[in-house]
């Protein structure tokens, strides 16, 4: 999973100096239970189910200030959105079933609806 | 044109422009032109000849010439005259003894080709427009001028005269050729089928010295075959090794100084197509290092004298793959 | 087959004198193992290399040819390898296009605290030559061994 | 024909436990020129070296090979040994059978039969040795200081006091550098102008030393020992040999609006200015971007009132060459630009500075006369914020990926002296990491912490807001995991530092080598921190990295001391493995002279016998031998294999790839 977010990310978290500019620029930092610089540290050690659980993924307004102004590049929104995207993804239970696709298809029905049909209406 | 150049030659000897003329001269057949100096206008009259068939780079001459006293003309096609600036760019020659001469060029003939087309026993060559009329033993004949070119002028890259005092003729351009399309085809083969080919190739070398003694960028004052310092002087070749020797080393040094003037394949009497390699390396150096044409100008540094820190590793050889 | 009668290529590996030499010391100080089919010769600088040593070694029997110098941006001279990877990228582009196998020829670049490397580039590099086979497209006849 | 000698080291079991020292020596005896062959336990012992002399004498030999470990370790020992008895010390050439051979093979036959080809390489080289006499050079002995500010000024007085003649450049109309902008110095508070300015008076009193003021360098020519150098000395409208530096036409000037650049801009000067009372020397200069006499013409009150006559409009810049011995490069340092972090808001509130600004606003001499007041309106500030790191340790392009090392102990030193002066400031420095190694320099920190109370504060500052004349500060405390918001009265950004924009160009000049960020290159990193890969060219101070005032003042005597030593001798010793042109065969194509790194290529024109007793004039390759270095990128660029390297000859290399081959 550490790789999981590493890897879509892009994100490098041993670049990370703990200087706390990222966690100094959020606007958002009242709201969250965990803050910038600790997302980045928590991907380095391994504390990634933690994070998934956490509602402050969520209250992240995904302003990118952060990423804006961290001196090392190490941009830890993109962490946040990378665990956003691995909790959609892990959610497997997926209302509908591929195979169920084209008994169902119709010409009008627009391509990003059939996409989002997969990951809104869980069981 | 060919009349034009002639009446040039004895205009600038007689007003007193300069005191002799590099230019081509008939040799024991017409087709058979060979550079010469002339020093009287009766000289010239006698034997001065520009035909199609003066395919011969006068530049190299003109690094004796200049260093002899007073003021020398040299006629100079496009190709040639890029053979020039690239030996002006290397201090070979002192261009305030020279003036030259420009010539509009529209290729020059090979007279294997019109022996290839059939025809024997050519007494003359006639050029009429885009028509050769070949006057035989037989008969005459008439060819299409566009079929009978050198290959390097039925590839020719340029027909641009980069350095002149005056020009002959309307001033070309440079051009977009199919010049690297056989270089391609082997670097399409097979190692083994490259091996073969050259191999085919080389073993006719009979190591004459021709293709170095034409090549204007094969103008050392003492060549490293001929030294016995180099340690690896090297009169004949005894072996393929030798015959491959010969020809890389010779291509390698002249790599980025070669203004691709084809002169080595003209001269080569076994027909061997030494043209290849040094356009090897010029494909090589357009592709890896940026576009570079020896002689276009007196500034830019040779692409071997000159590197940039992110040049690729010699390893993109293995990389670029055999069948492309 | 036994030992004696497996292929044994002969191999010149050119070193520049402050870095690839001294990585290849490294790897003796170290006892880092390689085989003995490769002879090192000293050179000051990889922009010492002159084609011709190739060729001359191909020529007497060599089977594959390597050089070594500083990596790009840490030569002695400050940019002698600049000139020799252009040359080098081009005489293996020749020799390939001449139908040469292009493993027989190599660049490396090993700096003074590269010992490992060193030692692993000639092993990998024996390995090669010996799957090439000894060297019969561009040799003397008149040198070979049989 | 060489009468060889080969002598096997055993070095031990070493070489002699894989490799069959006995059968090498052997063997190595049946090689053509091989007059003796021997092996013993130790070559390099005094035993060994003295049977080597011994067999030299003996059999009169004109060339050895020894077999041992590599010529990195013992060339240099065995080209004594050789030269002890008479034989030159590059007739000697070693087989490494040691490190690439008995160190890397196990079993004896494979080591014994490589240490028998590498053996056979070395004889077959020898074979084609020459004596090789290294040229001498002469030593001009004198000096040139490039920057005057304290590194600078350093170098030039240890020179000075040895007894060579010294120069010092300095592009500012004085001599000083930044120290001079510098209030207190950590860590032990003395005042900056209190310690330096006797220097620098004992710098302009000093005999041995001439300071160009206001000048720069225009070209190097020449190499080590023998440098030639253009300075430019940019007119400064004022005669130095008569200006007294009184210092009316400084008050007299009607132009009042220019920017006062020695106090970075915080208040104004006139357009004829001396930049400080201390300056060295103290002479007026003219500015001529803001002289109204100089733009139009019309004004020249500074003449009138000058009753030295000084002043002089139509001066010029003045051209001077002199011969160096040796260059010492001090070209310093400058803190970073910073209009890239607008999150700070530098651009945004005069109460935003940065570290060195703030120097002068806690300095007596400053513009605000030493008490600390805010810029914009003048008034007390009750709390500062201090961002530290500002550029320094960045990778994302806006500012420099090094540690600027200096900013934790300054802005230590600015924290406490806040406190100290003004006990009723709120002092806040927000920190990456504290980094103080330095003789006092933590128990210095401490003592700002906890006798001075200055809240540091692990975290950084997000963005700064000037709102109703205070700097709203939103920061983050890691430890506390928190966000503070503050409301403070400035913010002091400890701005990272960069190399003088002017060392990339010098650089170029002196064909001195520089990193990526700038910064001079030193010959070896540990080994030789005070010279330049260039010989002939030294570093002192920031040039070559971030240095605090000790560590600058400590490479700035070291790099005296390698002048001094260089400035000693007569003449120098040079490589005897250069380059040569054989005359014969050169074309003087330059191709040789574009790949040259020392510029040691020249081309000359030569005459030549032609034929019929005509003659013939050749442009020719000439090789300096005292530049050369001998890495043969010439030897390879020429085509006709005019240019050879003595020591690594073509034939020699060819003789050792046959001997290989074989």
């Amino acid at each position: 999973m550490i790789d999981f977010v590493k890897r879509i990310s892009g994100v490098n978290p041993r670049k990370c100096m703990k200087c706390g500019k990222c966690t100094a620029s959020c606007p958002a930092f009242d709201e969250m239970e965990y803050h910038p610089h600790q997302f980045v540290d928590m991907v380095e050690n391994g504390r990634i189910d933690e994070l998934m659980n956490s509602k402050g993924i969520y209250t992240c307004l995904s302003c990118f200030a952060c990423v804006e102004r961290c001196p090392r590049n190490v941009e830890p929104a993109k962490v946040i959105e990378a665990v956003r995207t691995a909790v959609i993804r892990k959610q497997d239970g997926n209302h509908l079933k591929p195979d169920a696709i084209p008994a169902l298809l119709d010409e009008e029905l627009p391509q990003q609806a059939i996409t989002s049909a997969f990951r809104k209406y869980r069981k | 044109m060919q009349q034009r150049v002639k009446e040039k030659a004895l205009e600038l000897l007689r007003n007193g422009t300069v005191d002799r003329v590099i230019g081509w001269k008939t040799g024991e057949f017409f087709y058979d032109l060979t550079p010469a100096v002339f020093e009287t206008a009766e000289e010239i009259e006698k034997d001065f000849v520009f035909s199609g068939f003066s395919g011969a780079n006068l530049s190299k001459y003109a690094i004796a010439q200049s260093r002899a006293a007073g003021k020398t003309a040299i006629f100079l096609k496009p190709c040639d005259s890029y053979s020039f600036q690239q030996l002006l760019k290397e201090h070979r020659i002192l261009r305030e003894n020279i003036y030259i001469v420009g010539i509009a060029c529209e290729g020059m003939l090979d007279m294997e080709k019109i022996r290839a087309a059939g025809c024997e026993g050519v007494v003359s060559v006639k050029e009429n427009g885009e028509e050769l009329i070949v006057e035989t033993l037989y008969g005459d004949r008439t060819l299409s001028r566009k079929d009978c070119l050198l290959e390097r002028c039925a590839v020719c890259k340029s027909k641009k005269v980069v350095i002149f005092d005056e020009m002959l003729g309307e001033q070309g351009d440079e051009q977009e050729t199919a010049r690297f399309d056989r270089v391609a085809e082997l670097e399409a083969m097979t190692p083994e089928e490259r091996f073969a080919f050259w191999r085919g190739e080389l073993s006719r070398c009979i190591r004459c010295n021709a293709c170095r003694n034409v090549c204007p960028a094969c103008s050392c004052e003492k060549c490293v075959f001929d030294n016995d310092k180099s340690g690896v002087r090297n009169k004949a070749a005894a072996d393929p090794f030798e015959e491959n020797l010969f020809h890389i080393i010779r291509a390698f040094h002249v790599a980025g100084r070669c203004t691709d003037c084809g002169e080595c394949s003209r001269v080569c009497p076994q027909n061997i197509p030494l043209h290849l390699l040094n356009r090897k390396f010029i494909k090589d150096i357009n592709e890896l290092y940026g576009t570079y044409q020896a002689g276009a100008d007196m500034e830019t540094k040779s692409p071997l004298t000159d590197f940039t820190t992110d040049d690729c590793e010699p390893s993109i050889v293995h990389e670029r793959g055999g069948v492309k | 087959m036994s030992v004696n009668e497996q292929f044994q290529p002969t191999i010149v590996a050119f070193c520049c004198n402050w870095c690839s030499y001294a990585g290849a010391d490294l790897s003796g100080t170290n006892r880092l193992q390689y085989p003995a089919n490769v002879k090192i010769i000293r050179i000051p600088c990889s922009c010492r290399l002159n084609p011709m040593f190739i060729l001359r070694a191909f020529q007497r029997g060599a089977d594959g040819v390597i050089l070594c110098g500083c990596h790009p941006g840490d030569c002695h001279y400050t940019t002698g390898n600049y000139y020799a990877r252009r040359r080098m990228t081009l005489l293996f582009s020749m020799l390939d296009f001449m139908g040469i196998e292009r493993g027989r020829t190599r660049v490396e670049w090993v700096s003074a605290a590269e010992g490992a490397k060193f030692a692993a580039t000639m092993n990998e590099f024996v390995e090669t030559i010996t799957k090439l086979g000894p060297n019969r497209r561009l040799e003397d006849l008149r040198c070979s061994k049989e | 024909m060489q009468r060889i000698g080969v002598f096997v080291c055993w070095c031990g079991s070493n070489i002699a436990a894989t490799v069959d020292v006995e059968k090498v020596s052997q063997v190595l005896a049946q090689e053509p020129g091989v007059v003796f062959s021997t092996n013993y336990q130790y070559m390099c012992s005094q035993a060994g070296q003295e049977m080597i002399q011994e067999s030299i004498h003996k059999y009169n030999l004109t060339g050895v090979v020894i077999c041992s470990c590599s010529p990195r370790m013992h060339e240099a020992t065995f080209r004594k040994t050789c030269e002890k008895a008479g034989l030159n010390g590059h007739m000697v050439e070693i087989a490494n059978i040691r490190e690439q051979c008995s160190w890397i093979h196990k079993d004896k036959d494979v080591g014994t039969e490589k240490a028998v080809v590498l053996g056979r390489a070395a004889i077959a080289k020898v074979h084609l040795n020459a004596p090789l006499t290294a040229g001498q050079s002469p030593v001009k002995k004198r000096a040139l200081v490039i920057g005057g500010g304290i590194a600078g000024i350093q170098t030039a007085l240890d020179i000075a006091d040895a007894g060579f003649d010294v120069d010092i450049v300095e592009k500012q109309p004085t001599i000083g550098g930044k120290m001079t902008q510098i209030d207190k110095t950590f860590p032990t508070l003395d005042c900056a102008a209190c310690i330096l300015t006797p220097k620098m008076v004992d710098a302009a009193q000093n005999e041995k030393i001439h300071i160009y003021s206001y000048a720069e360098v225009e070209s190097v020519k020449g190499f080590v020992g023998n440098f030639n150098v253009t300075i430019k000395k940019k007119a400064r409208y004022v005669d130095e040999t008569k200006c007294t530096g009184c210092g009316l036409c400084t008050e007299k000037c009607p132009q009042k609006k220019v920017p006062n650049a020695f106090n970075l801009g915080l208040d104004n000067r006139r357009a004829i200015y001396i930049p400080f009372a201390q300056a060295v020397p103290k002479v007026a200069t003219i500015d001529a971007d803001y002289c109204t006499m100089l733009k139009s013409g019309k004004c020249g009150v500074c003449s009138k009132v000058c009753t030295a006559g000084a002043i002089d409009y139509k001066q010029k810049d003045e051209l001077i060459e002199q011969e160096y011995g040796a260059i010492v490069v001090a070209t310093g340092f400058n803190p970073i630009k910073l209009d890239k972090y607008d999150e700070f808001a530098y651009s945004q509130s005069p109460d935003v500075v940065t570290s060195l600004e703030f120097e002068r606003l806690m300095n007596a001499a400053g513009p605000t006369g030493g008490t600390l007041l805010r810029p914009s309106d003048g008034t007390h500030p009750h709390t500062i914020v201090f961002v530290q790191c500002v550029g320094s340790r960045c990778d994302d392009g806006r500012g420099k990926s090094y540690c600027s090392k200096i900013c934790c102990m300054y802005t230590a030193k600015h924290a406490m002296l806040c406190r100290e002066k003004y006990p009723d400031t709120d002092v806040y420095v927000f920190y990456i990491d504290v980094r103080t190694p330095g003789k006092n320099f933590d128990e210095f920190y401490r003592r700002a912490v906890e006798e001075y109370g200055v809240h540091y504060v692990k975290g950084m500052v997000g963005k700064v807001v000037p709102q109703d004349g205070k700097l709203k500060v939103q920061a983050s405390d890691l430890l506390g995991d928190r966000q503070l918001h503050i409301d403070a009265d400035m913010v002091v950004l400890a701005a990272a530092i960069e190399p003088d924009e002017t060392a990339r160009p010098l650089a170029t000049k002196l064909t001195a080598s520089m990193d990526t960020n700038d910064f001079f290159t030193e010959a070896h990193p540990k080994l030789r921190p005070v010279e330049s890969p260039t010989a002939g060219i030294f570093l002192s101070g920031a040039c070559q990295g971030p240095k605090d005032i000790p560590e600058t003042v400590a490479q700035a005597s070291a790099a005296a001391a390698k002048v001094i030593g260089l400035l000693c001798k007569d003449s120098l010793t040079c490589n005897p493995c250069t380059a040569q042109p054989d005359e014969l065969m050169c074309n003087g194509c330059s191709s040789c002279e574009k790949v040259c790194p020392y510029g040691a290529i020249t081309y000359a024109d030569k005459e030549f016998r032609g034929p019929n007793r005509t003659t013939l004039i050749r442009r020719m390759a000439q090789v300096n031998p005292a530049v050369c270095q001998g890495c043969g990128a010439c030897t390879v660029a020429c085509p006709s294999g005019a240019m050879d390297l003595k020591g690594f000859s073509n034939k020699q290399i060819m003789a050792e790839v046959d001997a290989i081959c074989r």
